[in-house]
């Protein structure tokens, strides 16, 4: 069987990954994609610590059942935000979106 | 069979389900003629010529009906095992998918009071 | 060491697919290609949970992300024309940024190479148990009283709140 | 061991292994195996499906259909799709050309991997999945996506609006056909095929999940994009919807898939609502199970066919609200009564024990499930008929509908 850190490793480099992606994107969509990869990184982790720690137990895939909703939430109402912002604003560059700016 | 091992089926299944598709289409680049040119390869438009960029500006429709299936969804990962345990499951369960079901109908119904379901 | 067997090889395919789709995500100038690859590396993630024997997790992550969330990302790149194809795609910090994506890789990969939490997490030798929690046994955990009831009542409410909150925002208030 | 080799795909294994064979390599050539069979049965029967559509609508429409090539023009298709293969393969200028060349091939895909969790008899199945009817339903979802990539890699204007107004519709779709598969779920305690037949050889599905079976076969008409939902190809509208720019085989990969996938739904219809295999005698004999499974199907198919022929196309507008404010309220209240009623009949006795093979066993919950759901058809019916009274007595006089008819709603965008 697959030794738990190479699962482990993976998610931390997609984790990784989607942290730069967060920091160094311009544009709100990668952003919002690059947050899905963290997320997604996140219930590797979880489905893998469940399966080599306590797979009996429903906890793990509970977990990860939960974070499927956050993540749905968070594309649903974050793209939203990105087209209303883009009907008044005519972008989606983050750095042009600086309303709460004083 | 152990569940990686039935999952084995599907994974041969998926390599070789592109195979299949791609046979014929490259049996078809070997037999087709090639004689292309700049006018055959124009975007087709019912033979007037295109006008501008093909990005043309969508409706929000599109998205409010892609956001209503998204969170119809996701409702299911939940639904699903419910479904599958409810035989051995109490009144105490019906309850709790009902009160489940009908949060979510709310949504729906919101929807339907505030006209984001109507195309035009 | 590892052996070299069917699930081995699967499971460097399916790194390489969650690996380089995510890369794909962050460097790709076409936010329509970016998608592809978010939707390349997903694919990974369940094969990674078809690995791990959760294969109902599998099929949701492939009905959640690539049945309805990637559409909806498209939908959202045609909605915000003109904007796939930035001549800068990065910022001005993208250096810093990418120093900091490496750090927390390092961090996170020596955190979990390196036994610092305890020998338990990384034995190779401990043994596994097969005896694996079944779809049932989560549909009874959901709407069990001690279980998980309450977070299952509020993932709908999340849910709800999520769908009226973005009708609210996405539609035309004109 | 040579009668252990008798039915080849069960112990291909084992016989490969007593022979001398590596196990490992044995069990992947038995796999191998087994997706070919499963895997080409679709893509060979899809040449007599298109015949038999021909075939059908010619008939309808009073004409012979093909009947020049081989008999009774049983090997039109084959000369067509020859004509197809020697034909010039156009990429239009712009198109994304990975994309483009992809989606054909994922489209196809979809459909071909549905058939790896369809039971064809007691002991044939490509894999019984413990999760079998989400498997299809996440596999359906990525043939969306392959629309999608055809149609936005195209770089045509037509191609994308069709893409876009036919995934809003799949997507729109997929929700009562799940809400409707959840039912049968529900009364059988398993999400694996070959145990929903099972489950169903004391009482077929359609009697107990009545609104399901209907829901089902209505959305799967629009997944398919068969008439009235034919959308997916509206000729008159979008010139032809996301495939306009396809040519060639890439074009007749996309036909052949819809056909395939029409087919594909009838037999996931036939094998969740109508008891699949199951019928006097299948159980010993396989063969006998194969044929009724197909008998199933093609009763349902051929109807289809017909309808296809016979009724227009319905407008943009008029198929997402009667998915989001007619299927899609049945189906949640169809489950919520469902629900209710396997409570009550639990509760009264009467629910058979799970696993239950006898007819009369289960005639009472499935007589108690059958008149709910009546009663949710007739709720729903009341409802529509003053929704639709409604509706009429608001665009009441000619002027009106004159005045619509002239001002013809622009759908395209």
């Amino acid at each position: 069987m697959i030794p738990l850190w190479m699962y482990l490793l993976v998610a931390a480099g997609m984790f990784s990954i989607g942290v730069y992606g967060v920091l160094a994107r311009r544009n709100a969509v990668a952003i919002l994609m690059s947050v899905e990869l963290m997320l997604s990184a996140v219930n590797i982790n979880l489905i893998a610590f469940w399966r080599y720690m306590a797979p009996e137990n429903m906890a793990g895939q509970a977990f990860a059942a939960f974070v499927f909703v956050v993540a749905a939430a968070e594309a649903a109402v974050g793209l939203a935000i990105i087209i209303s912002v883009y009907r008044s604003r005519r972008s989606v560059v983050v750095e042009d979106v600086n309303l709460l700016k004083g | 069979m152990s569940v990686v091992n039935e999952w084995a089926f599907i994974g041969v299944f998926m390599a070789l389900a592109w195979v299949f598709p791609a046979t014929p289409l490259l049996v078809s680049w070997i037999f087709r003629p090639r004689r292309a040119n700049a006018i055959k390869m124009q975007t087709y438009e019912c033979g007037v010529e295109t006008v501008g960029d093909t990005w043309v500006q969508f409706k929000v429709q599109y998205y409010i009906y892609g956001l209503v299936f998204l969170v119809f969804d996701v409702e299911l990962i939940f639904l699903f095992p419910w479904a599958m345990a409810y035989n051995q499951l109490d009144f105490f369960a019906f309850a709790a998918g009902l009160l489940f079901i009908f949060l979510l109908t709310d949504a729906l119904i919101y929807a339907w009071r505030k006209n984001a379901l109507e195309w035009a | 060491m590892l052996e070299l067997n069917a699930q081995t090889i699967a499971f460097f395919i399916f790194a390489l697919f969650a690996l380089g789709g995510a890369l794909g995500v962050v460097t790709s100038r076409n936010l329509i290609h970016g998608a592809l690859y978010l939707i390349v590396s997903l694919f990974g993630g369940a094969g990674f949970f078809v690995l791990l024997s959760a294969p109902f997790m599998a099929v949701v992550q492939v009905l959640v992300y690539i049945g309805a969330i990637a559409i909806l990302i498209i939908f959202a790149v045609m909605l915000t024309r003109g904007m796939t194809q930035m001549s800068e795609i990065l910022n001005r910090q993208w250096w810093m940024s990418a120093i900091v994506g490496v750090l927390l890789f390092v961090m996170l990969g020596l955190g979990v190479i390196l036994p610092v939490w305890g020998e338990n997490g990384i034995n190779p030798n401990r043994p596994v148990s097969d005896n694996v929690a079944t779809t049932e046994d989560l549909g009874v955990a959901l709407v069990d009283g001690n279980q998980y009831v309450l977070p299952f009542q509020v993932a709908s409410l999340l849910l709800t709140g999520a769908m009226i909150g973005a009708i609210v925002l996405a539609r035309d208030t004109e | 061991m040579e009668q252990q080799c008798i039915n080849v795909i069960q112990t291909m294994a084992p016989c490969l292994t007593s022979s001398g064979v590596d196990p490992g390599l044995a069990q992947f050539i038995s796999i191998l195996i087994g997706v070919v069979l499963v895997a080409l049965f679709p893509l060979v029967l899809v040449i007599l499906l298109i015949w038999m559509e021909r075939k059908v609508a010619a008939r309808v429409q009073d004409r012979l259909g093909p009947n020049r090539v081989g008999p009774f023009g049983l090997f039109q298709n084959i000369a067509d799709a020859l004509k197809l293969i020697i034909k010039e393969d156009i990429t239009p200028a712009g198109a994304d050309r990975t994309i483009f060349n992809l989606a054909p091939i994922i489209a196809t895909l979809s459909t071909t991997m549905m058939w790896a969790v369809i039971p064809f008899s007691p002991v044939n199945i490509g894999v019984d999945l413990s999760i079998g009817v989400l498997y299809f339903t996440a596999i359906g979802s990525i043939g969306t996506l392959a629309i999608m990539m055809a149609g936005w890699s195209s770089n045509n204007k037509y191609a994308l609006l069709g893409a876009f107004r036919v995934v809003a519709a799949l997507v729109s779709y997929e929700v009562p056909m799940v809400l409707a598969l959840l039912v049968p779920v529900m009364i059988a305690g398993t999400l694996s095929m070959q145990s929903l037949v099972v489950a169903q050889q004391g009482m077929w599905f359609i009697v107990p999940a009545f609104v399901s079976a209907l829901l089902f076969y209505i959305s799967n008409l629009a997944e398919t994009g068969r008439a009235p939902f034919d959308l997916i190809e509206a000729e008159s509208e979008l010139v032809a919807g996301y495939n306009i720019e396809y040519s060639g085989m890439k074009f007749g990969l996309f036909m052949a898939n819809e056909f395939m996938h029409a087919f594909t739904a009838n037999l996931l219809f036939a094998v969740i609502f109508l008891g699949g295999w199951s019928g006097p005698g299948a159980t010993e004999v396989p063969l006998l199970g194969f044929i009724y499974l197909f008998l199933k199907t093609g009763a349902l198919y051929i109807p289809s066919l017909i309808l296809r022929a016979t009724v227009p196309r319905v407008r943009i507008d008029q198929m997402m609200g009667f998915n989001w404010k007619f299927l899609v309220p049945v189906a949640i209240v169809n489950v919520v009564v469902v629900a209710f009623l396997l409570q009550v009949t639990k509760a009264l006795g009467i629910a058979p024990v799970p696993g239950e093979t006898d007819f009369l066993a289960n005639l009472p919950q499935a007589l108690v499930l059958f008149v709910g759901n009546l009663l949710t058809i007739a709720v729903a019916l009341e409802m529509i008929r003053r929704f639709g009274r409604q509706a009429r007595s608001e665009t009441s006089g000619a002027a009106v509908v004159i005045a619509e008819a002239h001002d013809v709603p622009s759908a395209a965008h």
